[in-house]
């Protein structure tokens, strides 16, 4: 049995993207998408969240605070990166200031298109990561467990 | 049946075990209640218990390593003041180990030595002093009725207490606020954090520690809803209505204010401990002991 | 040893729905110092303007925000129209007022929504959202798009609406003004909200003036400026009320936004009822030669959209002026000697848009 | 829709502070500050407002030429004149916040001055 | 007659220790004189204990006339020597205060002193046994740390001058002087001892010699010569009532009754309140930090102000009841509560524990002053709790301040990395002043369960209830600046001598223990004390001991947890940072492109705390209580 | 100035049904008109490649050697543009966003347009 899967907790960053997905994730916690029904809080903390909610094209200052907010997460974790921005830099491509793709910063577990996204599609995203989160679960307690069993050895 | 020596650890051995799912569903129906009060379905009524088994699952991340004993004796000292309370203890001591087990939640969140979790351990310890002196007039209230600090003593009275300290009781409603952290009183920490202090003391507690301090929370709502039952100790019944109606209108005033800045909340805990707490008081020490 | 408290304030921060950097300097709570730092959404896409055709550039402009994505679009476009000197059907410039003005309702919603949640009140951010999908839902109807609506071209607009719609949306604004008077109620009388708001990060009508504020920061101050009263697209055939507040606080800013929710319904309802029928756009040949500064109001205040062009299909330079980033020393201003959990309420004060800030 | 009168007034880099004076004295609002590459030259155009008349007044200069900040008359003018700076690499002398560069920080140095590029064609990335 | 030894001894010979450490200059002498004699003087109190806990009071008769003869003697030389400082440092009040003080002797002692005759000069009882302990034990342990102490003091202060032989000189005097008050009988007697204490501590105060030191020592003069003033009035009062000098039996006095008994009572009290810095006097013991810190240790835990409980407290019973009393109670009360806001607002630890003290103090009179059996039981446990915790915080706020040269609580962050063992003490320490189930708390429990059926008991319950919570900030706030782990930070503790690690690691253990055995102590030392006086007594109930004494267990095993998260643990990560990085010299990218520090610091609310605003009004408030009390006074009188 | 303003909305909203779409269980909100996804048909395509070059994200790639047309929809910003624009309408706005992916690829279809004889 798995709780991982029924209490995704959520952090979000706007790593620049233009606002549109943005409010697109607020709207997805409001009451008529509410995603409170799947235990889905939005915590505002790495520390606590479980999904990494990321939109934008990732400019040159966002390197730091981005890969800054994906470290602080405790395992397991897993990233959704919302938006084409999120995915490509989108129509923003080709800016000087942007790196295209959050991708580039720190690994992405699901893609959402959408420019912007929609609620819908960001449920869509989350969900599709509950199934990443319970392998990454399964694989930190094998690891885990390999773990202690060296040190009993040892 | 049970020896009688033996009745307050049975009473206290079910409430370790009890309280924790009374606590969780209490939580689970807040959130369902709150969601329908903003026109959202909600999370499943069982989602405490989800969210707690989560964060158990989790790597636990700590700033440093202290944080696990002071977590772990929030808990604890949570677990002893409720456990006390159901078995029949004095309610001095239990308000004692009670402002104890927040002390070490204070002092994990100052262990991590983060600009977050330090205003927020700022912000819990003004809350701190800002009800505890409402809730031992509660007590005091309590023993000028039944003339005893013990709760098994106050729980076998056949006196209606609620008749004779309603102030007392106007007052407890209110600190209950800063207690439940609900809005006006949410200043140290928040159930999602839009603030902005973020987590406030919890910030820098993840995985297992923040499940424990949940669990803590669990034990802490059904002790503070234990001393609303005392108000109405005399007919059980009425105990419980009288509970679910308080937990109503603590929900109902979470929805329909926002949250005050500390010095207001300061100055209304202990205005309305000052006034209505003493007043009641007042009125009855002259009743009781002035008028033979 | 002073007994100061250094917070890092963003740019991860769950008031924040985009990054904005602060340093905060604490007394106990009482903010001694506020250092901005900007720069977290700044994309650089102005210089896009080299690579996309001026026709091109309009969907671009539309994202430099999900929020008044519209009225980028359509300043935009009309900036460009100035500069080409083309005559926009006048359904189109009708269009364009009754989207725009869907924009701003949408907009305020939702800001009063973030600023209910920065003081706490979490039903207040639920309503005001739960109020804000029903006029998404219009936008989609009539657009496609909920946020991004890519209605509006160099020359006119992409998509008509019906008449039978116009009535449609017209009537059920009726419903929406009172969920929204409901709404606003609450935030113009409720004790508790006031005593967050009153009297907190206040700006004189002066300061206000001088430091360049604009939209509802200045108008919350006293000053009355609406760039709507400069008569772009059809806003010289619709009679614009500006509102004003007197007292420069939080709560005037929140008052003004809550009642221009009404004002932006009137126009509304008056464009419904004027507007003609007719082509929606016009075809555009050639390329913009010269420059222009387009002005108009966006739900946060002036915005300027600097364009000049050579005479080619690339433009030379687009300039994004926006009412953020002028309102920014304003801002600096109002944050001196405020008490820490006064930063968000006042950061949020002025509606704070940084992507367009910093394109 | 009414084209808006709008009023460009070029002038000698060493009359800006006294053109700005006036304005402000006149009880102009700053609208903003905004600088264009024409070529290699530069053109920053100082814009104000006063009851919806709009007055701009130009200085055109090259990249080394050093523009005297008027945030002696403007408070607001640095969070333009950073930009300028930080965009545009024009330096200005005299902000009363000069955050040194830092105000945006970019991947490419002064990106507006670098050359127009040509579009890009095919482009298959 | 074994126990009358004892107390000759533990009065002389203090004395003698003292006369020797005047002479000797040699540091490893004095050490050694300084631990012998701290040894030997907790022996023989321990010895009291063990002779004289069953033997409830006992009078003795020591020679009157030629003491006496000899105490005054003393007393017009200091006054002599006290006006030459006066007159030296300009402090024309203190002047004008000793020449009236001598005056009324003089006058007594020529008018009066000739029929009276008092029989037992000596007396002891649990009591006495009791503060004799903490002198005894606490006090000797205060001057052991001294040693080493003063020497660091001296090597990091050049410009004092190194007058240590009288330093030492005189803390063996005041604990000999400590020891006759506590054991003295005879009124005079108690003046004269109660003369000394003021003195020896206006001298240590003013050790230092700079321009601070001196006002404040004058400040603290002042104000005891001013209780000295009232304290010589009710002598003088009661020998015209009662010419025959029998009331100058402190012990008869006690029981003779409200009637004769309430003025001098409520004069003698006011001298307490002066000597136990209650407000509106307070002030001086604020002034005294400028001392040497095991100077203020002891002032704080077993001398000086505890003179002035002392005082109060014996004198309970017959406030018992009385409005007279009732006032002094509520000046106690009062004080604690304006002081415990007033140390919220306070960065300096000193200053924070010497608003502690005087919080505690004025709890204790509140206690006296309303008298009842109950209430006499919980003062007397809080005089001995407040003395081992606050000593303890004391010596180790003086260890901290040696090695990171600062005393300000700001600068005590991490001390948990930086000096871990001086940080649990300090955190056992804090927790024995205000968590349960330590020490002061059960006192404060005890307060409320036993103010709760005196007369007027509730108002003296709300001021706990709101004094108490303020209690709790300011301790925790420090605790907590204490126990965060900074990063990059090394150990700076090692260099700490010798044996003020053991008197250290001793305080620190009474504090547990104590509370461990206070049932004990209550049994055998505080019940049959106030049963004695009152005819009945409190205790606390069975149950309560039994799940308090759970609950120290619970606690002491607690840090044990720690071991069980030690394996396999992960590498700690860094606090939330709002997306910036911080490095291990806790800095993080602030604006600007500037390198920003994280500095954190506790809350002080001055607006609603200051210390200026707040000893305005309680002071003015303690004034007004003390009038009225004056206008009843000679409303008896007359 | 009142208290509680709220309690009536708030009181009002828990009797009332929850204005929650139930999304995934029922159905996406959407228009005819929403934007979803660009839908392309092979038969109608001439190979212009004006797609190609107006799409401001160059999601589109043409290849008319291989007679490929290659649609990026993690780069495609659903404008409309290229449904607008195609001469031969052979595009498409579909309402159906596109689905969430697990790995960001490219939709490759292939053009089967044959250019009519030339009537003679
Ligand atoms: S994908 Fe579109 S809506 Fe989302 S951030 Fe990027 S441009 Fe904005
Ligand atoms: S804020 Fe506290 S009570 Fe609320 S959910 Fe979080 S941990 Fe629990
Ligand atoms: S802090 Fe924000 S998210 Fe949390 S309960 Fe309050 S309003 Fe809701
Ligand atoms: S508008 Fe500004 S400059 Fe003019 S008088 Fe007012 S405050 Fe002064
Ligand atoms: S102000 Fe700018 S960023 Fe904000 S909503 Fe408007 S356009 Fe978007
Ligand atoms: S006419 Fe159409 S198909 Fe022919 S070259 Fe031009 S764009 Fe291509
Ligand atoms: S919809 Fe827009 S972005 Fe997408 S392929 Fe077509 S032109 Fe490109
Ligand atoms: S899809 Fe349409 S526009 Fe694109 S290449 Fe084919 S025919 Fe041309």
């Amino acid at each position: 049995m798995t709780y991982l899967q029924k209490s995704p907790w959520i952090v979000h960053y706007n790593a620049s993207s233009c606002n549109g997905c943005d409010i697109e994730i607020l709207a997805a916690l409001t009451p008529v998408f509410d995603v409170e029904r799947f235990g889905i809080i939005n915590t505002g903390n790495p520390k606590h969240a479980d999904i990494l909610l990321c939109t934008g094209s990732v400019n040159e200052q966002n390197k730091v605070p981005l890969k800054n907010v994906y470290d602080q997460m405790p395992e397991p974790k897993v990233v959704v990166a919302i938006g084409i921005c999120a995915a490509t830099g989108g129509i923003f491509r080709e800016c000087y200031n942007v790196s295209g793709g959050i991708d580039k910063i720190i690994p992405v577990d699901v893609w959402v298109p959408g420019c912007a996204a929609r609620p819908e599609s960001i449920i869509d995203g989350v969900v599709t990561a509950l199934g990443i989160l319970e392998q990454k679960r399964l694989k930190m307690l094998q690891k885990g467990n390999s773990d202690s069993t060296k040190v009993g050895e040892a | 049946m049970i020896p009688e020596p033996f009745v307050p650890v049975f009473y206290a051995l079910v409430y370790i075990l009890v309280a924790p799912l009374l606590g969780g569903l209490i939580a689970g129906i807040d959130r369902k209640v709150t969601a329908r009060m903003q026109g959202r379905v909600g999370p499943p009524l069982l989602q405490p218990f989800y969210d707690v088994g989560k964060l158990f699952e989790k790597e636990n991340a700590v700033v440093t390593a202290t944080q696990n004993f002071y977590v772990l004796s929030y808990v604890v000292f949570m677990v002893v003041a409720g456990a006390l309370f159901f078995s029949g203890g004095d309610m001095l001591l239990v308000i004692f180990a009670f402002t104890l087990s927040h002390i070490f939640l204070v002092l994990g969140a100052y262990a991590s030595y983060s600009p977050y979790s330090h205003v927020g351990a700022e912000r819990e310890l003004l809350q701190i002093i800002a009800y505890e002196p409402m809730i031992i007039l509660t007590a005091v209230g309590m023993y000028m009725v039944t003339k005893s600090f013990f709760v098994s003593t106050i729980m076998a009275s056949a006196v209606p207490i609620i008749l004779f300290l309603p102030g007392i009781f106007i007052g407890y409603l209110i600190v209950l606020t800063i207690k439940l952290r609900k809005s006006p009183f949410d200043l140290s920490t928040s159930h999602h954090a839009h603030q902005e202090i973020v987590k406030g003391v919890t910030t820098d507690f993840a995985g297992p520690n923040l499940g424990k301090i949940e669990i803590a929370h669990w034990y802490e709502y059904v002790f503070l809803l234990g001393v609303i039952w005392l108000f109405f100790a005399w007919n059980p019944f009425i105990a419980v209505a009288a509970i679910l109606v308080a937990y109503f209108f603590e929900i109902l005033i979470d929805n329909t204010i926002s949250r005050v800045k500390w010095q207001l909340m300061l100055r209304s805990a202990w205005v309305i401990a000052g006034t209505l707490g003493l007043v009641n008081l007042g009125v009855l020490y002259y009743l009781r002991m002035v008028v033979p | 040893m002073s007994k100061q408290i250094t917070v890092p304030f963003g740019p991860q921060h769950p008031v924040l729905p985009e990054p904005i950097h602060l340093d905060l300097v604490l007394e106990d709570e009482t903010v001694v110092d506020v250092i901005p730092s900007i720069g977290y959404i700044h994309r650089g896409f102005e210089k896009l303007v080299e690579k996309r055709e001026f026709t091109d550039y309009v969907y671009i402009a539309e994202r430099t925000c999900g929020i008044c994505s519209f009225v980028h679009g359509a300043t935009y476009c009309q900036g460009i129209e100035q500069i080409m000197k083309i005559d926009v059907p006048e359904r189109a410039q009708y269009l364009r007022v009754i989207w725009s003005e869907y924009s701003r309702l949408h907009s305020h919603l939702l800001w009063l929504g973030l600023f209910a949640d920065s003081f706490g009140f979490e039903n207040l951010f639920m309503n005001a959202w739960k109020i804000r999908e029903d006029i998404l839902d219009v936008m989609e109807q009539t657009t496609g798009g909920r946020v991004i609506q890519g209605s509006c071209k160099v020359g006119g607009v992409r998509r008509d609406i019906s008449d039978e719609k116009l009535d449609a949306m017209a009537k059920d604004l009726d419903r929406i003004d009172r969920d929204m008077k409901e709404l606003t109620t609450v935030f113009l009388q409720d004790s508790s909200i006031q005593h967050r708001l009153r009297n907190v990060g206040v700006i004189s009508r002066g300061d206000a003036y001088h430091l360049g504020a604009v939209g509802p920061t200045a108008r919350g101050s006293g000053v009355a400026i609406d760039t709507r009263k400069l008569g772009y697209g059809a806003y010289d055939r619709l009679n614009v009320q500006v509102v004003t507040e007197s007292c420069g606080d939080c709560y005037s800013r929140c008052a003004v936004r809550a009642k221009e929710l009404f004002t932006s319904t009137d126009l509304i309802r008056q464009a419904v009822k004027k507007i003609p029928d007719g082509p929606i756009d016009i075809k555009v040949t050639g390329a913009p030669d010269g420059e222009y500064f387009m002005r108009a109001e966006q739900p946060r205040g002036e915005l300027v959209h600097y364009l000049k062009g050579n005479g080619t299909k690339f433009l030379v330079r687009s300039r994004i002026r926006t009412p953020t980033l002028t309102n920014i020393p304003p801002l600096i201003k109002m944050l001196q000697g405020c008490e820490l959990a006064d930063v968000p309420v006042i950061v949020l004060s002025i509606d704070p848009c940084i992507s367009c800030t910093e394109r | 829709m009414t084209p808006e009168n709008q009023t460009t007034t070029s002038i000698d880099v060493g009359k800006l502070i006294g053109s700005v004076e006036r304005f402000r004295n006149e009880g102009y609002r700053l609208v903003q500050i905004g600088c264009t590459k024409v070529g290699d030259l530069y053109e920053i155009n100082y814009s104000f407002d006063k009851d919806y008349h709009f007055e701009n007044i130009r200085i055109t200069i090259t990249g080394d030429t050093e523009v005297p900040s008027i945030s002696g008359m403007y408070w607001n003018s640095f969070i333009y004149e950073n930009e300028m700076h930080d965009l545009f690499g024009i330096p200005v002398r005299g902000m009363n916040i000069d955050f040194k560069g830092t105000f945006i920080r970019t991947a490419v140095k002064y990106p507006f001055s670098q050359p127009p590029v040509t579009v890009t064609k095919g482009d298959k990335s | 007659m074994q126990i009358l030894d004892l107390l000759l001894c533990l009065i002389l010979f203090p004395l003698i220790a003292a006369l020797f450490l005047l002479v000797v200059r040699r540091d490893s002498w004095r050490s050694l004189i300084v631990q012998l004699s701290a040894v030997a003087i907790g022996i023989v109190s321990l010895m009291l204990l063990v002779l004289g806990f069953d033997k409830g009071t006992l009078l003795y008769t020591v020679g009157s006339e030629p003491v006496s003869q000899v105490m005054f003697f003393i007393e017009m030389i200091l006054a002599v020597f006290i006006v030459c400082l006066g007159i030296k440092y300009r402090k024309s009040l203190s002047v004008v205060l000793i020449l009236l003080q001598a005056g009324l002797l003089v006058w007594y002692e020529t008018n009066m002193a000739g029929h009276i005759s008092v029989g037992n000069n000596l007396f002891v009882d649990q009591f006495s046994i009791i503060m004799a302990l903490i002198i005894g034990i606490i006090g000797t342990l205060i001057c052991v740390y001294s040693v080493g102490y003063m020497e660091t003091y001296h090597n990091r202060h050049k410009e004092i001058r190194d007058r240590r032989n009288i330093f030492f000189g005189l803390l063996f005097i005041f604990l000999a002087a400590m020891f006759g008050l506590v054991f003295s009988n005879n009124l005079l007697w108690v003046f004269f001892f109660w003369e000394i204490t003021t003195i020896c501590s206006f001298l240590l105060i003013g050790y230092s010699e700079t321009e601070e030191a001196t006002n404040n020592s004058f400040l603290a003069l002042s104000m005891n010569l001013l209780g000295g003033v009232a304290f010589m009035v009710a002598i003088i009062y009661l020998a015209i009532s009662d010419p025959s000098g029998n009331l100058m039996d402190l012990n008869y006095l006690l029981t003779t009754g409200k009637a004769v008994a309430l003025v001098p009572a409520v004069l003698i009290c006011f001298a307490g309140i002066t000597k136990a810095a209650l407000m509106p006097f307070s002030s001086w013991l604020v002034g005294a930090m400028v001392a040497p810190t095991p100077v203020s240790a002891l002032l704080h835990s077993s001398t000086m102000v505890k003179a002035g409980v002392y005082i109060i407290v014996r004198f309970a019973p017959v406030l018992a009841g009385t409005t007279e009393g009732l006032i002094i109670a509520l000046v106690g009360a009062t004080t604690f509560a304006f002081a415990s806001f007033m140390a919220i607002s306070q960065s300096n630890a000193k200053k924070v524990l010497a608003y502690s003290t005087i919080a505690n103090l004025g709890l204790i009179v509140a206690c006296a002053g309303v008298g009842t059996y109950n209430l006499m039981w919980v003062a007397i446990l809080l005089i001995i709790f407040h003395a081992i915790a606050k000593s303890l915080l004391f010596l180790c706020v003086g260890t901290v301040e040696n090695r990171i040269g600062s005393r300000n609580i700001e600068d005590m962050g991490g001390l948990i990395v930086r000096m871990p063992k001086i940080a649990i003490m300090m955190f056992i320490g804090m927790a024995g002043m205000f968590l349960a189930p330590f020490g002061m708390v059960i006192s404060k429990w005890a307060a409320i369960e036993a103010f709760i059926t005196a007369p007027f008991g509730l108002i003296f319950i709300a001021i706990l209830a709101f004094g108490g919570s303020a209690t709790v900030f300011f301790w925790s706030k420090w605790m907590g600046k204490i126990i965060s782990v900074m990063r990059d930070q090394t150990v700076i503790e090692d260099t700490v001598k010798k044996e003020k690690w053991a008197v250290l690691y001793i305080l620190t253990g009474l504090v547990v223990v104590v509370c461990l055995i206070f049932p004990l102590i209550s049994s055998v030392l505080i019940e049959p004390f106030v049963l004695n006086i009152y005819g009945q007594t409190a205790r606390l109930a069975q149950a309560n001991l039994t799940i308090m004494i759970m609950m120290l267990c619970l606690l002491m095993i607690m840090p044990f947890s720690m071991l069980f998260y030690g394996k396999g643990a992960q590498p700690p990560v860094p606090p939330y940072m709002g997306g910036r990085p911080m490095d291990d010299s806790m800095h993080f990218a602030g604006s600007m492109g500037v390198s920003r520090e994280l500095v954190l610091s506790n809350y002080y609310l001055e607006k609603t705390f200051g210390e200026e605003r707040l000893f305005m009004i309680g002071a003015s408030l303690c004034w007004g209580l003390l009038l009225i009390a004056g206008i009843m006074l000679l409303g008896v009188i007359l | 100035m009142a208290f509680f303003e709220m309690v009536k909305t708030a009181l009002k909203t828990v009797v009332k049904r929850p204005v929650t779409i139930l999304y995934p269980a029922q159905a996406a909100k959407k228009t005819p008109i929403s934007r979803g996804h660009v839908v392309f048909d092979g038969n109608k395509c001439i190979s212009c490649s004006i797609c190609q070059r107006k799409c401001p994200s160059q999601a589109i790639v043409l290849n008319k050697e291989a007679k490929s047309w290659q649609i990026n929809r993690f780069r495609c910003v659903v404008c409309n543009s290229c449904v607008d624009i195609c001469p031969s309408k052979c595009l498409f706005m579909d309402t159906q966003y596109t689905a969430p992916a697990m790995a960001k690829g490219v939709d490759t279809f292939t053009i089967t347009y044959v250019k009519p004889a030339k009537p003679e």
